[in-house]
């Protein structure tokens, strides 16, 4: 399984991540693997692992907001049904050119994905269908919510009504202070 | 000539005050829905609406709408633990029969939406309970993007149950004092919501975007 | 003159007792149901502050003439249903206007009340109303037909077609009864009672979980107080009617109350044990086992 | 008089002088062929008019004694003798009168006029014909008889083409064998007795081979079934002129030489010509079936046409002489399939008529000719023995010979055969009448593949989103296109109509459509004069004068008051005079037909046919009321059928449907003809007689019913007929059978099983309804088109009546006649209201419409009162008979009818709220936003019509009392009146008293309701509902429509299965089988056919030896 | 021993030569032997006629009065003579429009053979 991915990946230049690391002082999974793949190879990659690798299954596509190396990677989640074996595949992207090629061609319900990337990150990917259409923002009109640049706090406040009088605690030391004063050593 | 067209002009006026315009519903679908505005309805006198008021108190029928993680609290009411027949309390499936609406914590946008819809489609008097911190100022969503911070600014609220779940014990003490509310005659949030009619849609128009519905949804 | 006046004040009598012995039934089966689950349950008077809160709502809403008209329709089938049974043998304040027709007539005044509620449900335009009625009317046919069947099989053992007739045949002792001299006919028709019912496991109509709660789902404030209203007159006259069919019917009120209420018992015992069918379960069920048995009933009259 | 040597000795003359003529110019040659035709038809009639004049009645005019000449002055048996007596003159006169018309249809015609040889050829035919007619002598048949065939195989090949050289070539074959076993029959008969002439060979033994020689050569000769491989390539191939008279007048000549031979014929011989007639006539029938190429069909009806006066000629005498028949049978075979073959000629040559499947351009035939297309009609009836047309009577008259001798194999093939070239002669003229998007072949309702939608209205507000609003309006408009094409419903693309034009002129054939439809007409006349029952033709009469009319373009609101005035005057001159049950369908027939023809007030224009059919069914139902002789009432039942279909045939895509109508209809109209003349106090009411007569004319008037198991043709003859047509077929039409029921009753009592007492008839009839009842009911629940949920509603309801009518009690008699007086009246309400909803909507699928009560609201009251008068709900008029039904029933002891029938009226409820729900309430679509209330010509039935069910129901003894004086003295008084109550041995009921009680507990809660709900009760619209919090997206998709009996379907769907369907199929494909291994043997192979010729002769002749 | 008359011999000579005829017809497949066969057929035929026509105590019937005073005098029947001489014409005739029919057959079929000739069927 292994080398089969392996071998076919060195010829989409994808690299796996870490196999054998301890990750946080954890070992991974046995049958989970990350490859991180360039833009440009991804679809075909990905289209080689669902047709030829035996990945049928699209769990899960996602996206990550790293605003510091002013990047989204993106994450598509394949698992493999006959080999109970799971590929993340790891690409990244520019954020100022946030715009992916589209895999709905391969699995239709990644339209669906691909239309909550866009109104929550503002990832465009051409030729997806519904792609504009509202999906789970009704109405919204500001910038993608998710992209870590917007300010959710100070949205909430122009636009919620705040009740005044709000007071914010941190949990551990109010809950030390007011509800278990005594056993408040013991922690 | 002069006094029928000034006639008409009045009379069109009134009928645009008595009329919603509905300006948000979709190209052409006006005619689907009704376009009346809702109205102040004097309550009874004397002994009517105080008998009439004990009959709304001890049949308190609750729309059966989960809006938010509290509605998790309001299943065990009905087993045999907490048992909320016994107070004439008990869910209808339909806002056109039910009485009383229990806001079930947090509110997004969206479901703002759906609560606004369910909350005109119920028949008055009717009474809204909002359940958890969410409704009160927004409890741990308070600065999320999509989820309202106060619930009656929305709809009229006749009584908040604080909490982060409330337990079910305490959503019967809450009951309880709307009953009691009720009996003394004073939720009166339907004609509240009807007298400051504008306010409320304002507020409402404010955060959905996406109206598509008929300003007041009979 | 005298006569006609007579008349009115006995129907209404009949009426007032009818109206609050369904309320009450059902305040008690409510509690019964809620002992069974191990809860208190709610208070008996509990339908009249329901039926007298809708009654007090402020506003409602109507779609239009049918939707406006089909509670009333449903009342009068109700009413007029309970009106056409002879309620307490021999008594003449209860005999209603049992003079007028004989149980075919009753068997089918059912369908106007259900009938027009459907009309009325239907003009609301919303989907779970027909949905509802089209389950519902797919039971009835199939829970009519044992039903009738068993209706044929006492026609054909007492040689009448008039209820009163038909009680008057059974009088004389418990073993007169067609529960005793004809047991075939009385399981097919006390199984379609169940589905006539319309509680579990035949509570495909109001069915809360899939299509809440199916034909009345737009009724409201007065329009559903009618409704209950006619629910406990309706189940009334039900009861009334298979008392009178299968139970050698009542000679006094107390007797009537026993019976109907033990009638009524064994619905709650039924609906409170078993879950739902499905529609077509449903439909399947009555047109096998119960039609075998109403089936039987007839031939076993006509040898 | 004038010798018949002249009938000889002229055209042949002329065919030699014809050169000479032709020299003086083209015309002079035609004029003269026209005149000496027009001469010789005139010469036989001169005979005729001149033995008429001088013979009191008709039995003397058939013992005229004949106009003979002997040739050469030598008396008869030296010489040869020429004799002419009523039946050459009248063969005589038809085939001049065919030829006249053939050869001036040949002259102008547009294209291939008939040259100078071919004018000789022609006439040296009509020369041989005329002598084989004339003659007596053997060996100068022979000489005729080459004349003829020589003069054949020569004009077949003046078409010039192929195909018919390789024909004539085959023809040759087969002929030149035939004319040599003649020889040699002439030649051994003379050896045997000396002599050749007819009339002195002596009627003694021994010559039966020599006999048989002749009759077998005479046969082969007719294209007898298999040996007639040939024959068909002829009519295929030839010039449709050529085919015309080969087909009418050829074959004529042979056929009155075999009529002459009979005399000396042994029985054997007579049963050997019988046989193969029958033979004939079945396998061409059935092989014609499957034809594709329309000549060649003709060509085999012609065969099988021959087959059928073979076997008249071989079946013996029957109550009138058999040359009346043959004339009969001859004359309307020569004169419509000439005619048939000169339209196939006139319609734009080989192109577009030819074949069966090519409909290409024959509807615009129908729009742009009527005259021609009704043309083509008559000549198929007449073709396929439809009254009044000749054939019609010589079935008659056939069957009634051929049953009291119990020759039941030869009686089924005779209907057999004929119902099949019904089926393939109608089919072929569905093609003309179909509209471009008729399929033709609809049974079940066709819903679409699936439900379009309306392009849902754009969104209001576009999301203008940062930096890709641009990008996002541009991909939003490119998924509306999208959304648009993928959504728009699939147009019937029209195809671009050719024009038709028709090559020369039609009048020949408009002659001879009219020589027969006049003949027709006489035939009746002579046919309905013995029984004082001229009056029975007042339907022609009316076709006739409504014929005019439309020529004349007359609109068609002034025919229909025309009509309704006739109508009016015929109710008011008959009805005074009937009494009892007649009386009661009197009214039902004739003043619910006039009920029913105000709706069709509402067309506007000009309707070609409509109100004339509509007159002539009403008035051939009228006849049905008074009828007393057999005939007479077979005849105006077979009237009634046919108009049916003409109405049903105008429908948008009805050509199916009206088929499968017209097949069934003919089916049961033969299988009553057979048990007609099987009753032998004749038909009068309550006759008693054998078993199968009961059971045939039941058969035939249950199909009318459309009972279940022969009610395949019944959903879609009333859901693709026009939609006022429907009412009139379902609400009056459809109680023809009911009522024939009633009077033939007395034969349903007999027992059905000697051993099993208290099985009769009637009993079986019981079942029958019941189950019929059920069947109805249950197949209204799944249909999707409203016409068809009334069809099978109306299909159950007479289920209904035929239980209580079978019953044979008083109860279930009131009750039958109450539910059809009531069926009437609210199927008249729910089939014009549908009609008027139809015509406002455009469309009959009901999961299109919905919400329509606001606005239509008087057609949703109407079609209200109609389901619950309908259903039995209690206080409506349905109760009545619903308690009448229960009671009878019960009283009776069929318990278990009872229960079905209590199980089909609950399932009426399903289909009843269905198709007021999915049509009136629910969601108003938005095309239906504005259209309007039905026009006022549907609402003034319905309201008449409410006003007699409110009546009733107010007043059921207004009805029921009536009904019990009708039947009074049949049966035993069972049930009783006390005041208003309607006791019976079971149970009671009081319609008044349930009205009122019903008025007063329905005051009381609208009262209340009225009161307390009298402030701030909001009217709302169709979207203000509760939708789980959303709100409704379209009003389609929200309406719940389509499969509104899902559930049901999934637990009883088993039963959906069309049994029947099935079966009838299966009996088609059976039929189509047969004819499609059947005509494998028509190999194509001029030898083949030779050798199934010699084989014919040789099993003919061994056949014989068999009889011997 | 068989008396054999000449009429007898004739007539099985005449039905031999009808069975080759039809035995031709049936079986050639060129169209110009058929007709040939069909020749030999009418031949036959003709021979038949000629001896079954020969009634022996028949009288010929043109004389019928005086022949019964000439007793023994030995007439031949002039009937079957007559009949056959027709046969003959009309045969001829029928042979002749054969022999035009094959042509124009050969002229549209380019083609002698009668299995090459079967357009239609069914």
């Amino acid at each position: 399984m292994y080398e089969n991915v392996m071998k076919s990946a060195e010829r989409f230049k994808a690299r796996p991540l870490g196999r054998d690391q301890k990750i946080g002082g954890m070992k991974q999974r046995e049958d989970l693997l990350f490859m991180k793949v360039e833009q440009e190879q991804a679809v075909p990659f990905i289209t080689w692992l669902k047709e030829l690798g035996g990945f049928g299954h699209l769990v899960l596509f996602t996206a990550v907001d790293f605003i510091e190396q002013d990047i989204f990677q993106i994450t598509y989640l394949l698992h493999s049904y006959e080999q109970h074996h799971d590929i993340v595949v790891l690409v990244e992207i520019d954020r100022q050119k946030a715009e992916m090629e589209s895999i709905h061609h391969l699995w239709p319900h990644a339209a669906t994905y691909q239309q909550e990337l866009f109104e929550m990150f503002g990832i465009t990917f051409p030729g997806s269908p519904r792609l504009y259409e509202d999906f789970a923002l009704e109405g919204w009109q500001g910038p993608p919510p998710m992209r870590r640049d917007f300010d959710t706090k100070e949205y909430s406040e122009k636009t919620y009504f705040p009740r005044p009088g709000r007071v914010t605690h941190d949990p551990a030391t109010y809950m030390k202070e007011q509800l278990y004063p005594g056993e408040a050593q013991t922690w | 000539m002069d006094n029928d067209s000034n006639n008409k002009e009045q009379l069109d006026e009134i009928r645009k005050q008595l009329t919603l315009a509905n300006n948000d519903v979709r190209e052409g679908e006006q005619a689907y829905f009704c376009d009346a505005r809702p109205v102040v309805v004097e309550p009874y006198r004397g002994i009517l609406e105080r008998f009439a008021n004990w009959a709304r108190s001890e049949s308190l029928w609750i729309l059966g709408f989960g809006t938010g993680c509290g509605a998790i609290e309001l299943r065990p009411l009905m087993t045999s633990r907490y048992d909320m027949y016994r107070f004439g309390i008990q869910p209808r499936p339909t806002p056109r029969q039910a009485g009383v609406f229990v806001i079930g914590g947090y509110a997004s946008v969206k479901t703002m939406k759906r609560i606004v819809r369910s909350y005109e489609q119920m028949q008055g008097p009717k009474f809204v309970v909002g359940l958890g911190s969410c409704t009160i100022n927004g409890g741990m969503y308070w600065d999320s993007y999509n989820t309202i911070n106060r619930l009656d600014h929305y709809i009229p609220v006749d009584v908040y149950i604080a909490g982060c779940m409330p337990r079910p014990e305490a959503l019967l003490a809450g009951f309880n004092a709307l009953k009691a509310k009720i009996r003394a005659g004073e939720c009166d949030g339907m004609n509240k919501y009807a007298q400051n009619f504008d306010w409320y849609k304002a507020n409402q128009k404010q955060i959905i975007k996406h109206w598509e519905m008929p300003d007041y949804n009979w | 003159m005298k006569d006609i006046a007579m008349k009115a004040l006995y129907t209404l009598i009949s009426l007032f007792v009818i109206l609050n012995y369904g309320l009450l039934l059902t305040g008690t089966m409510a509690r019964v149901r809620a002992k069974v689950q191990g809860r208190i349950g709610q208070p008996v008077y509990q339908p009249y502050i329901d039926i007298l809160k809708n009654n007090f709502l402020r506003t409602s809403i109507y779609h239009g003439v049918m939707f406006f008209l089909g509670p009333v329709f449903r009342l009068a089938g109700g009413l007029g249903t309970y009106l056409f049974i002879p309620v307490i043998f021999g008594s003449t304040i209860f005999s209603n206007f049992a003079f007028s027709g004989d149980l075919l007539l009753v068997m089918y005044f059912i369908f106007f009340g259900q009938l027009g509620m459907a009309l009325g449900a239907g003009q609301s335009g919303h989907p779970y109303s027909p949905i509802g009625v089209s389950r519902g009317l797919a039971q009835m046919t199939a829970f009519e037909l044992p039903f009738a069947l068993a209706v044929i099989s006492i026609a054909s053992q007492y040689g009448t077609l008039s209820i009163t007739g038909i009680v008057a045949a059974q009088q004389g002792g418990i073993l007169n009864w067609v529960a005793f001299t004809n047991p075939l006919a009385m399981v097919a028709g006390m199984i379609s009672f169940l589905g006539m019912s319309m509680d579990n496991p035949f509570s495909i109509v109001l069915a809360p979980q899939e299509i809440p709660i199916g034909p009345p789902t737009e009724m409201n404030a007065g329009f559903l107080g009618m409704l209950q209203t006619n629910r406990a007159i309706f189940n009334g006259a039900k009861l009334v009617l298979f008392m009178n069919l299968f139970f050698g019917g009542a000679g006094n009120l107390l007797v009537m109350v026993v019976k109907t209420f033990l009638l009524y018992f064994y619905v709650v015992f039924v609906g409170a044990s078993f879950p739902r069918f499905r529609p077509d379960q449903s439909i399947r069920f009555f047109l096998g086992i119960p039609t075998l048995i109403g089936i039987a009933a007839v031939v076993l009259q006509m040898v | 008089m004038v010798s018949p040597i002249y009938a000889i000795a002229i055209p042949l003359g002329a065919a030699f002088l014809l050169p000479l003529f032709e020299k003086a110019g083209k015309n002079a040659a035609k004029a003269l062929v026209l005149a000496i035709l027009a001469a010789l038809t005139a010469l036989p009639v001169s005979w005729l008019v001149v033995w008429i004049v001088n013979t009191p009645n008709l039995a003397g005019l058939l013992r005229v004694s004949p106009l003979a000449v002997d040739t050469g002055g030598f008396p008869a048996p030296i010489s040869i003798r020429l004799a002419a007596g009523i039946g050459e003159a009248l063969v005589m006169a038809l085939v001049n009168l065919t030829a006249f018309l053939g050869i001036t249809h040949m002259l102008v015609r547009s294209q291939a006029k008939p040259t100078g040889k071919t004018l000789v050829l022609l006439l040296t035919l009509v020369t041989g014909v005329n002598g084989l007619i004339l003659t007596r002598d053997l060996f100068n048949i022979f000489v005729f008889l080459e004349i003829t065939s020589i003069s054949t195989y020569a004009l077949i090949a003046s078409n010039g083409s192929k195909r018919a050289y390789e024909a004539g070539f085959k023809y040759i074959i087969a002929g030149s064998i035939a004319s040599s076993i003649y020889l040699v029959g002439v030649i051994y008969l003379y050896r045997l007795t000396g002599s050749l002439s007819l009339d002195h060979l002596p009627r003694s033994g021994g010559t039966a081979i020599a006999l048989m020689l002749l009759t077998t050569a005479l046969l082969l000769e007719l294209k007898p079934f298999p040996a007639n491989g040939w024959s068909l390539d002829v009519y295929q191939a030839a010039d449709p002129g050529i085919s015309a008279m080969v087909s009418a007048v050829g074959a004529s000549g042979v056929l009155f030489v075999l009529y002459k031979l009979t005399p000396l014929l042994s029985p054997t011989h007579l049963r050997l010509i019988a046989g193969s007639g029958a033979v004939t006539f079945v396998f061409s029938q059935v092989i014609a079936l499957r034809q594709t190429d329309v000549r060649r069909m003709l060509g085999y009806s012609s065969t099988a046409q021959i087959g059928l006066m073979l076997l008249v000629i071989g079946s013996g005498r029957g109550t009138i002489p058999t040359i009346v028949l043959l004339g009969l049978l001859l004359g309307n075979h020569m004169l419509s399939k000439a005619g048939l073959f000169w339209v196939t000629d006139l319609i734009d040559g080989n192109r577009t008529i030819a074949s069966m499947s090519d409909s290409g351009s024959l509807p615009a035939l129908a729009r742009n000719k009527p005259l021609l297309v009704a043309m083509i009609g008559i000549l198929l009836a007449a073709l396929a023995g439809l009254p009044p047309f000749p054939s019609f009577w010589a079935k008659w008259h056939l069957v009634s010979a051929l049953v009291p001798n119990g020759r039941w194999l030869l009686v089924a093939v005779v209907l057999g055969g004929s119902l099949m070239e019904a089926g393939y002669l109608f089919r072929w003229f569905t093609r003309f009448t179909k509209a471009s998007e008729d399929p033709g072949d609809v049974h079940q309702e066709r819903i679409p593949a699936d439900v379009p939608v309306t392009t849902r209205p754009q969104t209001g507000t576009v999301s203008s989103r940062s930096g890709k609003e641009a990008l996002a309006r541009q991909a939003a408009s490119t998924a509306a296109a999208t959304q648009a094409t993928t959504q728009t419903i699939p147009q019937v693309v029209r195809q671009a109509e050719q024009p038709v034009e028709i090559s020369g002129s039609p009048v020949p054939t408009i002659i001879a459509t009219l020589v027969l439809v006049f003949g027709g007409i006489a035939a009746a006349v002579g046919f309905l004069a013995p029984n004082q029952e001229l009056i029975l033709l007042v339907p022609l009469a009316v076709l006739l004068i409504g014929a005019l009319l439309d020529t004349l373009r007359i609109p068609s609101k002034i025919q229909l008051l025309l009509g309704m005035l006739g109508i009016g005057v015929y109710s008011w001159l008959l009805l005074p005079s009937l009494g009892g049950i007649p009386l009661v369908f009197g009214l039902l027939f004739l003043v619910g037909g006039l009920l029913q023809m105000i709706a069709l007030m509402q067309r506007k224009g000009h309707q070609p046919g409509l109100a004339v059919l509509v007159s002539t069914l009403l008035f051939s139902l009228g006849n049905l009321l008074f009828v007393q002789s057999r005939l007479g009432f077979f005849f105006s039942w077979e009237l009634m059928s046919i108009v049916s279909y003409l109405l049903i045939v105008r429908g948008r895509a009805a050509s199916g449907a009206a088929l499968r109508y017209l097949m069934f209809s003919l089916g049961g109209a033969y299988s009553i003809l057979v048990g007609l003349v099987l009753l032998p106090t004749g038909f009068a009411p309550h006759a008693t007689s054998s078993l199968w007569a009961g059971i045939l004319l039941g058969t035939g008037f249950l199909i009318k019913i459309g009972t279940v198991g022969l009610h395949i043709w019944l959903p879609g003859a009333y859901a693709e007929a026009e939609d006022e047509v429907s009412s009139l077929l379902s609400s009056v039409l459809s109680k023809a059978g009911l009522f024939m029921l009633f009077t033939t009753a007395g034969l349903f009592i007999q027992p059905l099983l000697r051993s099993v007492p208290g099985v009769t008839l009637a009993y079986l009839l019981g079942w029958l309804g019941a189950l019929t009842a059920l069947a109805g009911a249950f197949l209204a629940v799944f249909q999707e088109d409203i016409k068809y949920t009334l069809a099978y509603s109306s299909m159950g309801q007479m289920g209904y009546m035929l239980l209580s009518f079978a019953l044979m009690t008083q109860l279930g008699w009131i009750n039958s006649m109450y539910l059809a007086v009531t069926h009437l009246l609210f199927k008249t309400m729910l089939f014009v209201a549908i009609a008027g909803v139809v015509h406002r909507t455009g469309t009959r699928l009901m999961y299109r419409m919905g919400g329509l009560i606001s606005r239509m609201p008087v057609s949703f009251f109407s079609v209200l009162i109609g389901i619950i008068a309908l259903s039995g709900v209690p206080p409506l008029t349905g109760f009545g008979a619903k308690w009448m039904l229960y009671t009878a029933l019960i009283e009776k002891g069929w318990y278990l009818q009872a229960g079905m029938a209590f199980f089909a009226s609950a399932i009426a409820f399903l289909y009843l709220f269905r198709l007021i729900h999915t049509i009136f309430l629910g969601q108003l679509k938005d095309e239906h936003r504005e259209i309007r209330e039905a026009p006022l010509w549907y609402l003034v039935p319905q309201l008449i019509a409410i006003i007699g069910i409110m009546l009733v129901s107010m007043f059921p003894n207004l009805l029921i009392k009536p009904l019990e004086m009708a039947i009074a003295g049949y049966f035993p008084q069972t049930i009783a009146w006390q005041g208003s109550t309607l006791v019976s041995t079971l149970g009671y009921w009081n319609g008044n008293a349930v009205m009122y009680v019903t008025m007063g507990v329905f005051l009381v809660p609208l009262v209340w309701l009225l009161a307390t709900r009298r402030k701030h009760n909001q009217k709302v619209r169709q979207f203000n509902i509760v939708y789980s919090a959303e709100r409704p997206d379209r009003p389609q998709t929200t309406h719940y429509a389509y499969n509104f009996y899902a559930p049901y379907r999934s637990a009883l769907g088993s039963f959906l299965t069309p049994w029947a369907t099935r079966f009838w199929k299966r009996v088609l494909s059976v039929v189509r089988v047969v004819g499609s291994s059947t005509r494998r043997i028509y190999s194509g192979d001029g030898q083949t056919y030779a050798l199934y010729v010699l084989l014919y002769a040789i099993v003919l002749m061994l056949l014989l030896r068999g009889g011997n | 021993m068989i008396q054999v008359t000449i009429t007898q011999a004739m007539t099985a000579l005449g039905l031999l030569l009808a069975i080759i005829g039809l035995w031709g017809i049936l079986t050639r497949r060129n169209i110009i032997r058929i007709i040939i066969a069909f020749t030999i057929l009418d031949t036959g035929v003709h021979l038949i006629m000629v001896g079954l026509g020969y009634v022996t105590k028949g009288t010929a019937p043109i004389l019928d009065g005086e022949l019964a005073a000439l007793g023994t005098l030995n007439v031949v029947d002039p009937v079957p003579s007559a009949l056959v001489l027709t046969a003959i014409v009309i045969g001829l005739a029928v042979t002749a429009l054969m022999l035009s029919y094959a042509i124009r057959l050969y002229q549209t079929y380019h083609t002698l053979s009668i299995d090459e000739i079967k357009e239609m069927k069914w």
